[in-house]
């Protein structure tokens, strides 16, 4: 029988290994799996590589996961959000490396190692400085530049809904990096508000397939990221 | 010319139950049109296992009953077939980010020939007259992580299927894992092909002389 | 205000022109826009490029719009079915061109063609007849063959609800090529058994945005094809 | 270094109602953060214009009331936003095929230097001290149709912002086809900058004072 429910997020990070890469779902706070990074900091896995858009607010969340210590490098196309403080700090001490993104680019390297596509022609970069040392190439008398598929050994993702299999809906515009970083690593690993009985999700709304799916843990009421950094929470508590 | 004669060999339902014994509970599978589309109706007790078409259903059911068809929902052989609970809909190109991107553990497929080295040739006998077609076989071969095949040993004339050489235009090079044949089962090994299991009756000599590929006991 | 909705199939096809590139979705039957490719017909447009995934059966919906001498060349993965009769004895007469493309290559290119993405390296098809011709380039000790993007003037699309702005949602297997065919085309042209108020479907269960959709079409009952097949019905009737 | 005063110029107010004028009926637009987010309210009666946000929704509609707001509702600048009927939600990759692959009519951007030929420079001011951020601000402008920025016309400390050439790191190479400021609103068309309307009390030779680049009256 399949069943990819785990019981807690400590259970849902087991295994996670120095030096891993790890894919980060969300938007600024919108799609952020807060409980499986706090979780991550807990297990201590160390010398990270982190794909994520953002690098976090205040000191909880991916903040925290910086802060601690376990990211050696971020792959993203924004690095600052009004209330980034951890990243700027290490980034200035030349204590953690960035490798920026344009957003697009992200994204799409992102499904690209998630569907098999080990590299692929975009015209975004092309003429600045993030396209610097990469391949270009002209398709139609414009210029391209190759960009290469990203993977990760582990994801961790922040939904709505899942059932048993791993099928997925998400919530509005948290729903963001959460689908191809799914398809992106070995294993995805998600925090779903609610876990619900197979079929209860419509075969024609299921966002991720559940084969794209390793483990799923029911977190019912997530941090609400902006009010922790409002009073200066910081993790561990 | 050899004796295609293989009453003492398995029957086509005994060699798809064999590849059905070896899908592991809780597989994610892709069959091909034909012979493989018998493996999903012979899934031992117990377990789970999740079927994919490529026209875009992970989930895909038995065939439904006369009446209770939907022209809507067909599988890649374009037959009506339903939907498990826990089943989803996707557009080709997800579906093919399935397939290429490794998240289909098996796929079962028919062959016109196999190679000593894994190689596949499944989609056209190169003939001039013949339209050529291909569908998602090429896709299937390249990303699926363990390709098993389905067929006969010899062809209806007696000729052998398993070659040392595939003389029909390649669906891919490399990319078989074992072989479910009539006779035997083979497994595709970088020594050769390692004969796995026998059918009653039949020797390793016989199979050997039916092919110039390189068998291995 | 935007309003997407035609009155007939004839002010959809409107405007298709000769030598056209025309994708029309669908898989056999199922999400074959037969009402519009009948239209199309009518219209008479000649020298087209076809992209489909096959090339119809009997004598109705795209085997008719062969049958008529008005596609010059088909772009697709599998030429054959059960019951197709009429692309074979034009090919074996050489009156049309074939371009065969494997599947999940087919998909994919026409997802580029959507996405401003001009070409990308995939596996499928390398050391094959349908790599020959093709730069192949090694990633990762793999070797991948280059793919280029394909677009389409107009496309042809069945879906099942619709609404004014052009947002979609589709039935079952049905949906297979279109989302990805409306992406991918200048125009297009989708026929949806029902036309809803804006506002009825669900933000978080549309499959096609309306930014990829020209003009929408409510036909009802649409023809099942196999149907008209089996009745050996020809078009025009 | 110029006068930088624009007492006799524009407001933000008027530049974003003057965006907000040229936007057609039906129009696909996608609005940068901050200045550009004006555009929205100020749309004429009588147009349906829909907005793209590249964090995945198309149809946002304005901010909620107070007390109203979702976290997970939000906008490419991380501010609570609405979403109207007909609006549809989406991953980022499938975002981003709006942008890249020019579904999208008009973008709306912010610009620390725009240069004769369209070359926009909007993410970094180069020094080694700030931390690069780029966000979409690459994709939109290789992929939207028509590219408008709204900006002042000189920066805080009276230097120019309409450039010769640009400086600070571009985001994009003749991608900039309007530019809306203070002074005066400007088309980049081949032949240098052709100025479409001058702010009252704005002459030409005013605006020629303060850039290298060349103005075409």
């Amino acid at each position: 029988m399949i069943d990819k429910i785990v019981r807690d997020t400590a259970d849902a990070v087991s295994g996670i290994f120095d030096g891993a890469t790890i894919m980060i779902s969300g938007f600024g706070e919108a799609g952020s799996p807060v409980e499986l990074i706090h979780a991550l900091i807990d297990h201590g896995a160390r010398e990270l590589t982190v794909v994520s858009n953002n690098t976090g607010s205040g000191h909880v969340g991916l903040a925290a996961l910086i802060e601690n210590r376990q990211v050696r490098k971020m792959i993203c196309s924004f690095p600052r959000t009004t209330n980034s403080k951890v990243f700027p700090e290490l980034y200035h001490k030349g204590d953690i490396e960035l490798e920026l993104v344009p957003q697009g680019s992200l994204a799409e390297r992102i499904r690209a190692g998630g569907a098999g596509i080990p590299a692929f022609y975009t015209p975004a970069s092309v003429n600045t400085p993030l396209a610097e040392g990469k391949e270009t190439r002209v398709f139609n008398g414009q210029t391209f530049v190759l960009e290469h598929a990203i993977r990760a050994d582990f994801s961790l993702v922040k939904c709505h809904k899942a059932d048993r299999h791993g099928n997925l809906v998400y919530n509005k515009t948290a729903r963001n990096f959460g689908p191809i970083m799914c398809t992106a690593a070995e294993t995805a690993i998600v925090q779903a508000r609610e876990v619900v009985p197979l079929g209860a999700i419509d075969p024609e709304v299921v966002v991720t397939p559940g084969i794209f799916v390793g483990r799923v843990v029911e977190v019912r009421n997530p941090a609400d990221e902006s009010k922790l950094v409002a009073e200066d929470r910081r993790y561990p508590w | 010319m050899v004796n295609g004669d293989n009453k003492t060999g398995w029957d086509v339902q005994q060699m798809a139950q064999k590849v059905a014994m070896d899908i592991p509970d809780g597989a994610y599978v892709n069959l091909g049109i034909g012979i493989p589309e018998m493996v999903s109706g012979l899934v031992p007790e117990g377990r789970e296992v999740i079927y994919h078409t490529e026209n875009g259903l992970l989930g895909m059911g038995p065939v439904p009953p006369t009446g209770a068809e939907d022209p809507e929902l067909i599988n890649a052989g374009k037959k009506c077939v339903t939907a498990i609970p826990g089943a989803s809909y996707f557009h080709h190109a997800d579906s093919f980010t399935m397939i290429r991107g490794r998240h289909i553990d098996i796929c079962v497929l028919g062959a016109l020939q196999v190679s000593e080295t894994g190689d596949l040739a499944n989609w056209s006998t190169g003939e001039p007259s013949a339209i050529p077609a291909v569908g998602g076989a090429m896709d299937l071969v390249a990303g699926v992580k363990t390709i098993y095949v389905i067929s006969k040993y010899l062809t209806k004339t007696g000729a052998p299927k398993i070659v040392k050489q595939c003389t029909y235009p390649l669906t891919g090079k490399g990319v078989v894992d074992r072989i479910y044949t009539d006779l035997a089962v083979l497994d595709v090994t970088v020594r050769g092909l390692q004969v796995r299991e026998l059918a009653p009756g039949i020797s390793f000599e016989y199979l050997q002389q039916n092919t110039e590929a390189k068998l291995i006991r």
